[in-house]
């Protein structure tokens, strides 16, 4: 015999965030002359203890078996109410959620439109629990191993905190060597430190960990499996170079006939075709660039120049690109940033005037080991005696990105500092609003202002020449008074943006991006280093534009979140899975092509589809396209969905 | 506004990115119209064709289905499978002589909060100039009368 | 050039509603959003020469300096090159905010039509409501009697190489249809009561 | 290729050269131009700063009888019709408000605009439809000049998908095509000062001197321009700019279409050259 159903509602004020817009008595009210409501009540916070606490009394008091809340989206709380039933003894899918906040009170204007609609939600709500089944979630194991994808700061960072765990991890990075954009930096906001000094260390001792497994010059070309087991498809590109013999002489660097911009030295400098990015490189042993060496890109003639020089042999043309699968629980995607290209943008006189660099040039510039030694001078060698920063070239603009760097003020700050004390100049930064928002940064503001750097509030508007001199155009905002600021040098502080792979990379891992490109987190506040694919972590400038600080922080952060599922040892699988009714399939098999995780299979004796429950996700696909009704997803049933379809619109 | 006339719309949105980009609209506190009713499914691909139909038969004047950015599906492809389905909900629709403007499908993803609510404004506005729907059934006698007419 | 501010803005003698007015211009939807970085003024050619910059003009109207601003130089000496607009990082159409802020300055009577500038626009806009194109003869004659005739006499000698070159016509080559731009022109007047 | 055409007050008056030899450029090219029926004044700066709405108006007008006569695309030659033909379809693309101000007002002289129309500057026109190797095809006497190409403003502002904003170049992969050694020049999108060179004699007349200016320091022998308010501005008035700024400008200031027109073997007469006041002899006897 079937059980009488009893259901509980329950509407959250959530202090006045429902209750203003939401009659929540009256919804409740509303509720309790709903079929097969037992109780209905209205109250402060559900979330709280006490409001808990009332639904776990009513479950065991009232012999609920069926709870509706009515509070905020089910991306919030669904699972914290689900738990509060499972501690009263009742089956966590016995219960339903009405999303009367962000979907109602937040977005209404007028609180009686609210009120109804508040009360169509739940009545739907209502109806849909009446078929809701109890489901049992699973446990699978969890992989204790670990991928981090991006070798910059934060993702050495996070390996070195997964690493210290005792946890094996694999470390991809794209490039022949770790550091990222950290290592070409000379100097770090707000202490001065060197950036070289304090990120190599951390280098070597990623080359060093046994527990860290290094690849680079290697990208992640596939991830499949899920959280706790996931399977992983890297390409190590063919590096040209054996590792295991190479000594890092770098004679081949030498002798090497072929010219390149240097990417490291933001073209400042060259590099030759077979090369290690920079001096501190780990690993410190080069590779080719096939796409510019003369033994690949000739027909005729081709080079053997480095195979010539190298004395151990290490030089290998034949080597190919190589797939190579890890399997491992979670993974941190740590793939940082880009920079925005202020060529785009004419009126600022990059790339149509020798003596109008970005900030990443001039870091190579300051920099000792840069392409100059460190002396800052203009294109022709005189040394600037006036140099202009414009700040938000590409950034806080409709035109390009709408977002502001975050970095650039206090970076500009840093680089007008640097600029002072290398060269004495004038220094003029331009700027729209002065964000010093970390510790230590109002206070680094200050040094510089008492330094004599000039601070222009204005965006500077365009670079031009006149008579022969570079100009900035701009207005000083603060005087009200148009200014041409003659300078000898002008440094352009571009946006950070996403890297021009970020939708690949996005793809590949499951990652959702926010409108900025950059990747999302599963909650701006609460769940800063989750994503919405289960066990995929992200960390650093990926996620959106960071100083040092903040990334090692979220690099360690993402460390802990990828361990505290590994030290688990299991995780939780969803029960809301595709089912199957033997009885109706008809076997024609039309959904086994349609699921993405192959989770579909063909029972040849009985005739009929089935259903892998380890590798179906429950998106459902398969059950919207099945003719004879047969499949249907657990939890998202058809009759469930229909019932709450006809039930909303009965209000 | 014609005579008072408020249109019933149903939203169904997938999980990650549409239900997601729904509650963005709330947590940024834009406004919108009360006339959409949200319900959550995991995919648009789980979407069927007689979800729509329901909505239609038991009252709705408009339709909204949402899901993923092509390319950005939390289940790799299922908006894709959306995408090939919905040609055939439109034909459907047509057939029972329900007006395009009363259907709607697109993508809204976790971050266009402020997408989501333009939609909803643009449809509501849109429904509300072609009207109440009267219901499959008479819209089906309106039709067959036309055939008759002929 | 007035730039000192020091002095006490009187609350009394601002008008909050000036923003709404020019907000409501075709173009001038965005100005809220200005957030005073000055890109249009340093872009603009002319901002040396104005008396408040572009952006200034901007935090007036915001402000409600309606009398200051219509009453200013700087509008007149925009010459529609739409830098500004190109480059505003916040999508505000300064360009078109400027025609905005001469046509109010024009209708709601802020300045003389013996300026030369005001009364050349107005001029333009006579001839053209009469023929229905430009005729330069007919503006110039137009611009000197409202202003004042003796300024044009410099004029005669450019005049003369130009009706030498044949780049002066005598009579108006207008529109055939001029009963269709005067309805236009009406139609466009009840449209703009606001 | 036939399109419609309007040619803007200008070319009927003080830019018939622009007029003849756009006419004979065009005719060499197989290029069609057909003239927009009863076309009025496109507003230009003129009637906007009256009425911002008189101006979209009448541009509206231009573009519905294009529209009534089945043309997609009508060709403009001045810079300042480009810009206010194609302000009026973006208003009434993008704003409802306005949109429903120029219906309304059409509808009361019984016109109609769906406002799809594309408009085109008659550069866009060559170098994108008829195609720069064509012409370069048709060269018949290369032009060995150094030009600086001057673009001034609404060629590409505030923008659109022909020209860049900042830094246009489809003038001088033109010129390059038929032959010309074309300058660097920075100055090629600023402004000449418009009307102003009416109401704000001195700022326009600085303006132009800087343009001139820049393109003599660059070597260049001529400025080629797309606009007729330009020509006037730089060409008309350099003598007054000589005797401002102390300086001996002798920059013949060229249409475009007559330095393409040489370049196809067109004479001076059919092209209208001489019609300018600085003299032109020394250059275009190249």
């Amino acid at each position: 015999m079937l059980e009488e159903i009893r259901i509980g509602v329950y509407v959250c004020h959530c202090g006045s965030n429902i209750a203003d817009k939401v009659d929540c008595p009256a919804v409740a009210a509303y509720a309790s002359q709903l079929p097969h409501v037992v109780v209905a009540r209205d109250y402060q916070y559900m979330c709280s203890d006490p409001g808990q606490e009332l639904i776990r009394q009513d479950i065991k008091e009232l012999k609920l078996n069926r709870v509706v809340v009515a509070s905020c989206s089910p991306r919030m709380h669904e699972p914290t109410f689900r738990k509060v039933c499972e501690s009263a003894g009742l089956n966590g899918y016995l219960y339903e959620m009405a999303n009367i906040r962000e979907h109602c009170s937040w977005v209404t204007e007028d609180p009686q439109q609210a009120t109804e609609k508040a009360k169509a939600l739940v009545r739907a709500a209502v109806a849909r629990v009446v078929h809701h089944e109890p489901l049992f979630e699973r446990w699978a194991p969890v992989n204790p191993n670990i991928l981090v994808v991006g070798g910059g700061i934060a993702g050495i960072e996070a390996a070195l905190k997964v690493a210290a765990a005792g946890n094996k991890v694999w470390l991809v990075e794209k490039s022949p060597s770790i550091g990222g954009n950290m290592a070409r930096l000379d100097k770090t906001f707000p202490t001065l430190d060197c950036s070289a000094c304090i990120l190599t260390p951390k280098m070597v001792s990623v080359a060093q960990d046994e527990n860290i497994t290094l690849l680079t010059y290697a990208e992640v070309e596939q991830v499949e499996g899920y959280v706790g087991n996931f399977r992983v498809t890297i390409r190590k590109k063919a590096r040209s170079v054996d590792l295991n013999k190479c000594t890092g002489c770098g004679r081949c660097q030498e002798k090497c006939p072929v010219e390149v911009p240097s990417e490291f030295e933001a073209g400042l400098a060259m590099r030759k075709a077979i090369y290690t990015p920079f001096p501190q490189a780990v690993p410190n042993k080069p590779a080719i660039d096939r796409e510019h060496c003369r033994h690949f890109t000739r027909t005729k003639g081709k080079c053997r120049v480095c195979f010539n020089v190298c004395q151990v042999g290490a030089i290998d043309y034949d080597q190919e690109d190589e797939l190579v699968t890890y399997e491992c629980g979670a993974i941190i995607v740590a793939t940082g940033y880009g920079l925005f290209d202020p060529s785009v943008g004419p009126q600022w006189g990059y790339g149509r005037y020798d003596d109008v660099i970005t900030a990443i040039q001039f870091e190579r510039l300051v920099n000792a080991s840069g392409p100059t030694k460190g002396k800052v001078v203009c294109k022709d060698g005189r040394v600037p005696e006036r140099i202009a920063i414009l700040h938000c070239i590409g950034s806080r603009d409709e035109n390009y990105h709408p977002y502001c760097s975050r970095i650039c003020c206090m970076a500009s700050l840093k680089l007008a500092h640097l600029a002072r004390e290398k060269t004495g100049a004038e220094v003029y930064n331009f700027y729209i609003d002065l964000r010093a928002f970390g510790k230590g940064y109002e206070e680094f503001y200050n040094r510089i202002l008492e330094e004599g750097v000039n601070f222009i509030r204005g965006k500077g508007a365009e670079v031009t020449q006149k008579d022969g001199r570079l100009v900035v155009r701009g207005e000083d905002t603060l005087l009200g008074r148009y200014r041409e600021v003659p300078v000898d040098l002008v440094i352009l502080n571009t946006a950070l943006e996403p890297q021009p792979d970020a939708t690949k990379v996005a793809q590949i891992f499951g990652i959702q991006r926010s409108a900025d490109g950059f990747f999302l987190e599963s909650h701006p506040k609460l769940e800063p280093l989750k994503t919405a694919t289960d066990g995929v972590f992200i960390a650093g400038c990926c996620q959106g534009p960071k100083d040092i600080p903040d990334s090692v922080a979220q690099g360690a952060g993402a460390a802990a979140e990828a361990l505290s599922l590994a030290t688990a040892g299991k995780v939780k699988i969803s029960p809301v899975v595709a089912s199957i009714d033997p009885d109706l399939c008809s076997g024609c098999r039309m959904c086994l092509p349609l699921c993405p995780y192959g989770a579909i299979s063909f029972n040849e004796e009985k005739k009929v589809a089935e259903v892998n429950e380890t590798l179906c996700k429950g998106c459902g696909t398969c059950a919207a396209s099945c003719g004879s009704g047969a499949l249907n997803v657990r939890h998202f049933t058809r009759n469930q969905i229909l019932t709450q379809i006809e039930e909303v619109l009965a209000v | 506004m014609t005579n008072g006339f408020e249109p019933k719309i149903v939203g169904i949105l997938c999980n990650w990115c549409s239900y997601a980009g729904a509650d963005l609209a709330g947590i940024s506190r834009l406004k919108y119209p009360a006339n959409i009713r949200i319900i959550r499914v995991m995919c648009s691909g789980r979407v069927e064709p007689s979800f729509v139909l329901k909505a239609f038969q038991k009252g709705a004047d408009g339709v909204l289905v949402s899901g993923c950015h092509p390319g950005d599906c939390h289940y790799m492809e299922g908006n894709y499978k959306m995408a090939r389905r919905n040609v055939f909900i439109e034909e459907l629709l047509a057939s029972f002589g329900i007006e395009k403007g009363r259907y709607r499908q697109t993508w809204i993803s976790a971050s266009e909060g402020e997408i989501f609510a333009q939609v909803v404004r643009e449809m509501v506005e849109e429904v509300r100039k072609l009207g109440p729907f009267p219901g499959l059934g008479a819209r089906l006698k309106e039709l067959a009368a036309a055939e008759g007419g002929k | 050039m007035s730039t000192s501010t020091l002095e006490l803005l009187p609350e009394e003698g601002l008008e909050p509603g000036f923003a709404a007015q020019v907000a409501s211009y075709p173009g001038g939807e965005k100005i809220r959003r200005c957030i005073q970085c000055g890109t249009c003024s340093g872009s603009c050619q002319m901002s040396a020469d104005m008396d408040y910059t572009p952006r200034r003009i901007l935090a007036m109207v915001r402000a409600g300096m309606k009398k200051e601003v219509l009453s200013s130089q700087a509008i007149w000496y925009c010459a529609a090159c739409y830098y500004c607009t190109a480059r505003c990082p916040m999508g505000i159409k300064l360009t078109e905010v400027m025609f905005a802020l001469k046509s109010l300055a024009l209708k709601e009577g802020y300045v003389s039509l013996k300026q030369h500038s005001p009364a050349f626009y107005k001029s333009f806009y006579e001839v053209v409501e009469r023929y229905g194109r430009m005729h330069e003869a007919s503006l110039i004659i137009g611009l000197a009697l409202k202003t004042n005739p003796l300024d044009f006499v410099g004029l005669a000698p450019f005049g003369l190489n130009m009706f030498r070159k044949g780049k002066i016509e005598i009579l108006p080559h207008g529109v055939k249809n001029r009963q269709e731009i005067k309805a236009l022109v009406q139609q466009v007047q009840r449209l703009e009561v606001r | 290729m036939r399109y419609a055409y309007f040619p803007g007050c200008s070319n009927h008056a003080s830019s018939k050269d622009y007029e003849q030899s756009t006419q004979a450029v065009a005719r060499v090219l197989g290029v069609e131009l057909a003239e927009l029926p009863d076309w009025n004044c496109c507003g230009t700066t003129g009637v906007t700063s009256v009425s911002p709405l008189l101006s979209a108006v009448l541009s509206a007008r231009n573009l519905a009888i294009a529209e009534a006569q089945g043309w997609e695309e009508v060709v403009v030659t001045c810079n300042s019709c480009f810009g206010m033909l194609r302000r009026a379809g973006d208003y009434h693309r993008q704003d409802p408000a306005m949109r429903e101000k120029i219906d309304a007002a059409l509808a009361g002289v019984g016109k109609k605009w769906q406002g799809q129309t594309r408009v085109r500057h008659l550069l866009d026109i060559l170098v994108n439809d008829v195609g720069l190797e064509t012409i370069a095809g048709k060269v018949k006497r290369p032009l060995r000049l150094k030009i600086a190409p001057y673009y001034g403003c609404l060629l590409g502002r505030p923008r659109n998908e022909f020209e860049d904003s900042e830094y246009p170049e489809s003038m001088d992969q033109l010129l390059s095509a038929v032959g010309a050694e074309v300058v660097p020049y920075d100055h090629k999108a600023k402004c000449c000062g418009g009307a102003l060179m009416t109401t704000k004699e001195e700022v326009a007349l600085r303006l132009c001197y800087e343009i001139i200016g820049e393109a003599q320091d660059r070597g260049a022998q001529v400025i080629a321009v797309t606009c007729p308010m330009c020509q006037l501005n730089l060409d008309g008035y350099q003598n007054k700019i000589n005797a401002r700024f102390g300086t001996n400008f002798k920059m013949p200031v060229l249409y475009f279409t007559q330095l393409v027109g040489l370049a196809l073997g067109l004479r001076e007469r059919q092209l209208a050259i001489g019609k300018g006041f600085v003299p032109v002899k020394q250059v275009i006897n190249f």
